[in-house]
Parts: C-alpha cells; structure tokens; sequence
C-alpha cells in the first residue's frame, strides 16, 4: 500500500513533466520555456489557485476551521524563520541566514497545487480555505527575516537603509506574488456562482495541462539548481534536505492535534514543509543586497522543491493515512 | 559639449530604485533593454528564468554630458557595487534628440 | 433593481481583475503581465470575437438587421469624429483633436467583450452580428480622423507627407487587430458547424479566464494612465467622462427607433460611447507623427474605458430595461 | 466526391488562419505573433501530439502493426535523405545538398497534427501509436544529414570539425523539439488513464485553438518565405513542390502493402512527403555552418508546407480511398 | 577606414519608416533590440506595454563608414526629431564580418 | 588599464559555443541581449521569428583590457566568420564592477 501510494504519485502527468525536465538538464538539452511564458504559467497558477480557494470559501463561509487554519499557517511563517535563523547563522552570515530563514518560512504554490492534484487523485477532500492561509504565508515570513537581519546585525550598515524598511514592509503585502493570489481569493469569493459558472473551464480543466509545464520548467530550473549543489557546501544542502521531513513531522503532529481532516493535514504539512522560491527571494535580495542569493535557489529548489514533489507528497500522506 | 554614454547592468528587483537615483542625479533620459543571459564572477551564470524574479537583469543606458557623467557616476558607485552592478562610461560623437 | 443590476456588474470575475489591476498601481505592487503575453490575451480576444460573431452571422445569414447594424457602425464610426473634432479643437491643436476624434469614433474591443459577458449573466439575448459592426468601425474613423486633418491644417508640412496617405489608408484596413477581427469573422462564418464544433472549448470555455486576465492588465494600464490625468488637464478630462453617456443617450434613442433588441441595444450603445486605444491610436501615431499620444491614453483608457467598465455598462441597460 | 473531400479541407479554422496569415504578408499587415508565445504555442503543440499519441499506445499496447510503423518511419527518415542527396548535389554544395536532405527525411509536426484535425473531421479512425514512428523521424535524419556531408566532403575542414560529431549526435537526440515529443509520449504512456482524465480538456478541447493560432503564425512566416523564393531558384523550388506528391505516391503504395488502414496510410504518407522546418534545420545549421540555410526555409516552409496543407491532406486521402 | 556606429531610438511604429530611409542611404546592415522602458522629456516614461502598441520604443544600430555615417545622420535628423526619436553616434574601433 | 567592449552578433544555435570560446580566451563576464531584427548582406533579413530557431540572433558583449581584447579578436575571427557573424570593438572610459 504505501509503495503503490508513492508510485501513484508518479502516474501524474505534472509530476512526470518535472522529471523530464530535470532529464533535459542532465543531457544537456536546448528544451526551455521562454521566460514570459514562464511568467504567465506562474500567473495562470496563482490565479487558478485564488479562485479555487475562494469559490471554496465562498461555500464554506468563515468558520472556526478556516480561522484555525489561518491563524496556524500566520503564526508558522512567523515562527519558522526565528527557528530556523539560529541553526542557520552557525553556518551563515546575518544576512544569509535571516533570507534562506525567511524563504523556508514561507510557501510554494506549485507544491501546493501539486499536493491538491494528489488528493484529487486520490479522492481525498480537503477544504479549499487551505489556500487563505497559503496567501497568508508570505508577508509574516519576510517581515520575520528582516526583523532577524536587524536584530543580529551588529553594523552600522543596516542604520543608512533603514528608510528602506517602510518600503520593504509594503512590499511583503504587495509584491505581485501576493497580490494576485489574495486578489483571486478575494474575487473567487465576491464573485461567488457567477464567477465560479464562467471560469470552471479556466480554472479547473485546463489547470492539469497548465501545471504540467509550469513543472516541466520547474524540472529545468531545479535541474540547473542541483548542478550548483557542489558550491552550496554541505551545511545548506543537509539544512534543505532534512527541513522538510522534520517539520513534517511536526505539520503532521499539529494537524492530528488540531483535529484536521486528513487532506487538510497533508496541505497544511505541505504549506509547512515547503519554502518560496520566487515571493520571498525577491523581496529578501530587495531588502539585503548583501545576501548571497546564490545559495538560496539551490536549497529551495534544487533539494527542498525536488524532495517534496518526488517524495514529500507521498510520503506525508502514508503517515497521515497511518493515524487518521 | 562634451557627451558620455554611461550603461549599468542590474538586477530588476533593483531597477525602480536605479532610476531614482538617476532621477535624483538630475539624468532626465534613460533607456533599458533586457538581458537574457549574462555571466560575472560575483553571482556567476544568470539565465533570465521567468520564473524566478531574482535571476534577472536589465541594462540601462542614459547618455549626458561629461560633467553631470561624473556626479552620477560618483553617487552611483556605492549603490551598484553593493548590489553587485555593472557601471561601463564610453564616449559619445554626436546625439539628437536626447533628454 | 437598478443597484442591483448596477451591482451585479461587480460579480463578473472580469470586472474585478480590472480593480485589481487598479488597485495594484495604487499600492505600487510590481505585479505585471509581460508584454508579449499582453499581446498573446489581445490576440484571442479578437480571434474569439471574431470567431464567435461569424459562427452567429453563418446562423443568422445576412439579413436587413444585420444590414442594419453594419450601416449604423460604418457611418457613426465615420461621423462622430467629424462632430467631435470641431468640440476638441477649442482647446487641442489641430493634430490632437484630430488623433483624439478618430479614437472616440472607434470602439474598444474589451469593452464590447465585457457587454457580452454581462448580458450573458443576465440571460439577455444578443445578435453575433453586432461583431460584424464592430469590426467595421476602426477603418471609418481612421479615414475620418486623416480627412479632418487634412481639411483643417494651413501648413504645407502636410503636403510633404501626402504620399504617405496611401499608406495610412492601407493600414487603416490591414492593422494587425483589424486584419485579425475580420479574419477570424470571415473563418468563422466560412468554416460554419465544422469551425463550431473544433473551437467550441478555446473560443466558449475558456473565455472568461482570458478575459479576466486581460482586465487585470487593463487595470494596470489605465491605473497608470489615471495618475497621467493631472497632465492632461480639464478640458480632455471632462470630454473623456462626458463622451461616453452623452453617446449613449443618442446611442439608446437610435436603437429604440431602429427597433434592435435590448441586448443588441446595449451593444449597439457601447461600440458608440467607448474609444480605441490600440489600432486607432496606432494608425493615427504613424499618420500625424506631430500629435502628441500622451493625452490619448489617459483619456480612452484612464477616463472612458474606466467609466464604460465600471458603471456604463449597467447604467446603459438599465435606461435600456425601462424603455423596452 | 473528390472536389467536396478538398474543399471540406477548407472548412477547417487552423487552414483557413493559415491562409489569413499568408494573406497579412501580401497586404503587408502588421500582424504578427510575438516570438515566445510561437514558442508556446509549438510547445503546446509537441505537447498534445506526444501526450495524445502516448495515450493512445497505452490502450493499444505495443503490437506488430505499431512495431512496422516505427521501423518503417525510422528506416524512411534514413533512407530519404540518402536518395534525395545525389538529386540536389546536382546543383548544391556538399553542405546545402547534405542539409536539405535531412530536411526532407524528417517530419512537420504541425503538418501530422494538420492531418490528424482532417481525419477526425472525415471520422476516419487512426493509430496513436504513428506518433511514436514520427517522434522517431528526427534524429535519423539529422544522422544521414552528417554522414552524407562526411562522405562527400572532400576538404579536410570537416577533419578539424570531427570533435564536434558527438556533439551533433546528442543534439539529434536531445533538442528541444525531440525530447519534448519523446518525453510526452513516455509520459503520456506512463501516466495512462490518470494522466488522460487529468490532461484531456487540456489536449484535445482547445487542441483547435492553439492549433489555428500556430497556423496563423506559419502563414505569415510561409508568407515572408514565398517572398523570397525568387531568389531561390527554379531548381530547389521545383524540388520543394514535386518532392510531396512524389514521394506520396510511394507512402501511399507502401501503406497499401503493409495493410494499413486508410487513416493510418494517410499518416504515414503525410510523415513521408512533409519535411522539418524547425529540429532539423536547426542542428543541421549548428552542424554544418557552411550550409546556406536562407534556401531551406523558403522551400520546407514557402513551398513544401503550403502544399501539403492546401492540398496535399485532402489529395492523399482521396487516392487513399479510392484504393481502400 | 574609420567606422562608426549610429544608434537611434524610434516608436516601434516608425520602425519600418526608419529601415526604409536607412535602406535609402545605402546602409546593408543594422540590428535592432527591443527596449523594455525608457524615459525621456518628450514623451515621459515608456512602459512597453504590450497591449499599446504605441508605447512601445526599439534601438536600432547600424555600423557604417564615417563617410557615410555624416551623410545618413543629416538625411535622418528630421525624420528622427519630427517622431520624437533619438540618434546617438559613436566611435568603432574595430570590426569583423559586418555588412 | 584601458577597456574595451567587444560586441559579437552570433545566430543564437552557436552562443552555447561562442560562450565556450570566450571562456577559452580567459574572459570571466559577459551579457547576452536579444536582437530582434536585423539585417545584413550574407543572410538577408532576419526577423527572430519564435517558431524557427535558426532565424533568432543574439548580442553577446564582453568589457576585457585591451591586452586580451586583442588576443580574442584574433581567436574568434575565424569562428564568427565561419558562422557569419559580426564583432564590433569600441573604447570604453571607465568601469565599474566588471569581471
Ligand atoms: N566583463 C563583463 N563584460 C560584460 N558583462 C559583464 C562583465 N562582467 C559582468 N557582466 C555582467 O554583469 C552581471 C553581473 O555580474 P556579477 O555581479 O559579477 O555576477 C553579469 O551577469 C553580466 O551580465
Ligand atoms: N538622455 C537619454 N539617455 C538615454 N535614453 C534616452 C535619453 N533621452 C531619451 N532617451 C530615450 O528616448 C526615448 C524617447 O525620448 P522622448 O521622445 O524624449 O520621450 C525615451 O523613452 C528613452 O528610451
Ligand atoms: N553594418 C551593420 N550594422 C549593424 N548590424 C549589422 C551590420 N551588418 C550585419 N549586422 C548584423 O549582423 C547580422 C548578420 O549579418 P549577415 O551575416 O551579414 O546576414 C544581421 O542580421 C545584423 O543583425
Ligand atoms: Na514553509
Ligand atoms: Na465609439
Ligand atoms: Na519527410
């Protein structure tokens, strides 16, 4: 059983298309998804994934579940970042660690959608205001690195850019990221059955088809990442890889302890147990220019990303099958 | 009048805050192009994946005369080499129609 | 009833991208479409358009009300720059009122698109053949806004360009969107039930979600542009938000006595009060290189899109409910 | 019988915007598809083809009829370019004849797909698993290309380019074009009824769409190259324009003899008689960089495409149903 | 034989217009990139949107002889400042293979 | 020290290898812009078209000291030549965070 549910996993176009992907870096293919179209699959999926979860709070309504979720998933953008800074900094410099901290505590939508895909396919329910804590995900992560950089930063350096905070501040509500996801959100829920009527096409048949290339290109992304391993160093590359089992474990716990039907917990681990790759990067290399972003990507992607989607998704769910 | 061509790569999450201090430096014109591929030794190889905002950069060019050339490029200088960019001066002939 | 069909406009997921869009520039959010893909929603909106409105012309056939609405088009698009001109050169040189005639004589593609999608949702019925009008609107006033500049400009620098006249007559009818509009109209009235059948699910289902979002890139561009107005002064401005429910008060009264449907009337009354902002503007830059575009903008976009997105549309079918 | 089976070819939206796009070339339209949402849509298309054609082979498992279908496609895509070479080195160079050859071993993709469109238009059933002999039609191709150009090439420049073989060997296996198509067929195979349900609206609802937006862009682009084929010559387009039906009439006597079923002939025929304008010139331009590739286009795009989607789809099919 | 290279910023409308009056010159080679923003006192910021198509702006260079290079800049001049467009030249120290 | 920009035009299927040979050469920076249009006498008009790989150019541009510069001038003329292409070298008066 547990063997055939990780295999299943594999029997997914989206999870294939990764590894055809990373394929093509290895044998050193010209295969690549032009970088505007890569935007507009990152477009089409935050958009498909706030419109979703909004005509899915549109139904459930603003009960003490939703709130629940939402106050986990705050409080643990929050918290992680602190967590992790300090087993970060034995390695790391202030800067370093308060970005890679930041990006592990905030999320990745595509593993995400990648995880609801598994639960469809396994006809497991789960509820859809998941999403409104995933949108919630990224401000507090950020606001926790920078807080972090500022109170370990002995320099006088971080005094002349402190004008900037504002602007980082707004930019952790408004990056596009965020923006879009919380806009769909919010209109998947305004928009209520009309808007579910004429956008069920969009958002739900073509989604599987959309997310398949947004992995395939995912798969050439994390490809190149895992060729810059060798640079990271062992530290972050243990640090990415052990990250998501561990605080699974600890998703898992918290999910079975909050009384979470069984395909919540799996996206709550999952929203747990990933890191940004796109949100937080961008707004950390933003507000720390002296970040060595060059270690981030590898970690987040290259090994974090690789892992849930390969095992991670699986894997969580076998547990959580175990207890439920 | 003297007429100097000064290009900057940078970063795109850098940009807006690259054009205001241009804008700060009194450089009324300015033009960007966009990089697809570029390689240095501070960050190495830099694809231009869309997908992630970070691993793109942009060229901006503003062409002004030699005097203001070299306040912008003494105000720059800090801002550029903390965030890991560029700076290249060339001369120039002849222009028309520039800001 | 009036609010709420006023109201209702607001659930249509397309509406709200479009404040979205808006609400992104206000919050200095970086959040962006690129440019190409930009180009590629702008190229199934008139594909789908088009193709939609000849699969409707293939059923109806070319009878008098089709006739109808092509004669009203054809002429109003080639009249109201004329009765426009002599009203903006009061205040605009003689190259700006003519460039700004042309626009408001021509019509917005999304903005009949989101008439559509609004009668839609009321279950009001429309013509196909409403498409055949709107593609025919862009030529007349191209032509227009040339001759009105022509007639009213003393200098001879319009001499030297004279041999240019040909060539702008030319691109009057073959501009990319044109060409594309009443391409895709012709192949979908030549390719009939076969055509149907194929593009069924790209032209009908998917629909909504481009739409949306290109109303979130609209949001964005007239965002921009609504910032431009203090530039632009009182005058354009008030002509931009003046234009469009003066038109459609002369636009409702036609359509009463021409006997249309109500929902013919609603279209019929949007092609009249909403402005170009891509092929006219475009055309009349390469015609008259001395008008000065950046007042067009704000005006089509930030003031008379704006308006017909936000409160024309239910307003005109509001009149239209208690006349029919 | 005949004339109605070629004009229902017309009824099809992707030729009918083939032909638009050609028409925007002569009235110097501006219409143009944005470079990387052509890619797009090419990554679409390869996409749908491999997924459909995997799918496909998933039901009907590896039978004889699929294994002589793949072992003639293979040996055709060798042989061709061997037989064609000695015709053009009558009046190119080593390189262009070398180049041109290969061309004309191997495949368009769009042109299959093309086919694929009209047989379903005629319901006329065929084989998935022919995708699997296309997908294989690239690289022995690209292969004779080089070992034809290496035999009859007697300067000792290829001596210090020999390094490079291996080089151009991967190439023929692993660019974009190949591995994208291999790669969805595997997945397609792979991910059997999961991956069917999941992708279906994806790859056969708006399969019409894309596909007529990506004929529209080869129009214009076969458009711009008829233009240049003065410039060409009398003995490259004359092989351009016989090279099809020529070679038709020996794929179609061959399906004949193998006892394929008339949609299958019609595939393997389309495969035969079309030629590549995207894989192979392109690695042969990387391999060969002495070949004048401005001839290629103007005869695999301006005359061979053009042919084999205005007439010869609907030709083959009614010599294939006369003797079926 | 001194060569220079004549940079010139034009609405993409005039783009055709532009090639046409280099052609016109006798000039056999250019290239031309997209710019993705740019600013100038003319006509402001430059976006690149890609639904305007009149917001839009290329570079165009071309590299020619000196000669030349003075004959098309006159010949260009009011072609380039009645659009708005911009025209930078400089000076090519070297070059192989252009046209 | 004195700079310059070495600024090569290649058809994109050979940047993967020119990259290579600039590496060769001992140069550690370079950015890679895409071209959109171009035209010249050996290849005619190229219109960097999405769906034909073989018609998209790049500008490949690389600040090295004269020293070197020369050397890989001299290494690289018969490669962009064989392949068509086009190197343009220009005086550069100062820069900034190059590598
Ligand atoms: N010598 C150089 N010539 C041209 N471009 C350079 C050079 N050095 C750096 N660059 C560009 O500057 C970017 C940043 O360099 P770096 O910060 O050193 O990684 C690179 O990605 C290149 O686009
Ligand atoms: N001083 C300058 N340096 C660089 N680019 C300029 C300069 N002035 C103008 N430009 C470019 O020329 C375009 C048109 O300028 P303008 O017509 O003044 O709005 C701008 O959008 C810029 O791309
Ligand atoms: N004189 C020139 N000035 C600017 N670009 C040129 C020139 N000559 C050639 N090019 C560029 O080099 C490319 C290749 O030229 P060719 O190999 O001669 O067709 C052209 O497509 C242009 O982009
Ligand atoms: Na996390
Ligand atoms: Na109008
Ligand atoms: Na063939």
């Amino acid at each position: 059983m547990s063997l055939s549910t990780i295999l299943e996993n594999f029997a997914h176009p989206a999870t294939l298309f990764f590894f055809l992907g990373m394929l093509a870096v290895i044998v050193k293919s010209d295969l690549e998804i032009p970088p505007q179209i890569a935007k507009f699959l990152s477009i089409y999926l935050l958009f498909d994934i706030g419109i979703k979860g909004g005509e899915e709070l549109f139904h459930s309504g603003f009960n003490s579940q939703v709130l629940t979720v939402i106050l986990v998933c705050v409080s643990a953008s929050f918290l992680v970042p602190f967590a992790m800074y300090y087993i970060l900094n034995r390695k790391l410099s202030v800067y370093d660690a308060g970005a890679v901290a930041a990006t592990y505590g905030s999320i990745s939508a595509v593993t995400f959608a990648t995880a609801t895909a598994f639960l469809e396919g396994q006809n497991e329910p789960f509820g859809g205001y998941m999403v409104a804590g995933m949108a919630l995900m990224e401000s507090p992560a950020i606001i926790a690195g920078l807080i972090l950089i500022r109170l370990n930063n002995k320099t006088d350096e971080s005094e002349t850019r402190s004008g900037n905070f504002n602007h980082i501040l707004r930019e952790s509500f408004f990056n596009g990221s965020v923006l879009l996801l919380v806009g769909s959100l919010v209109i998947g829920y305004v928009a209520g059955e009309t808007g579910e009527k004429e956008l069920k096409p969009f958002v739900n048949e073509i989604f599987f088809g959309m997310l398949s290339l947004y992995m395939l290109d995912m798969g050439l992304l994390a490809g190149r990442r895992i060729r810059e391993l060798r640079k990271a160093g062992a530290f972050v590359v243990s640090f990415a890889a052990l990250f998501p089992p561990a605080i699974a474990v600890l998703g898992i716990a918290l999910s079975y302890a909050l009384g979470y039907s069984a395909g919540d917990a799996l996206l709550q681990t999952i929203l747990l147990a990933s890191a940004s790759y796109i949100a937080v990067p961008a707004a950390m290399r933003m507000a720390v220019p002296q970040a060595n972003m060059s270690i981030l990507l590898p970690m987040a992607l290259g090994v974090t990303f690789t892992f849930n989607i390969a095992l991670g998704i699986p894997l969580y769910y076998f547990i959580i099958q175990i207890f439920w | 009048m003297k007429l100097q061509k000064i290009e900057i790569i940078i970063a795109n999450s850098f940009l807006q805050d690259l054009i205001q201090q241009l804008e700060g430096c009194g450089i009324h014109g300015y033009t960007a192009l966009e990089i697809f591929r570029g390689k240095g030794t501070q960050r190495g190889e830099q694809l231009s994946e869309g997908l992630l905002p970070i691993t793109r950069n942009s060229l901006v060019f503003t062409i002004t005369e030699e005097k203001l050339s070299e306040q912008v490029i003494q105000k720059l200088d800090p801002f550029i080499s903390e965030r890991g960019g560029v700076l290249i001066v060339t001369e120039v002939t002849h222009a028309i129609g520039i800001s």
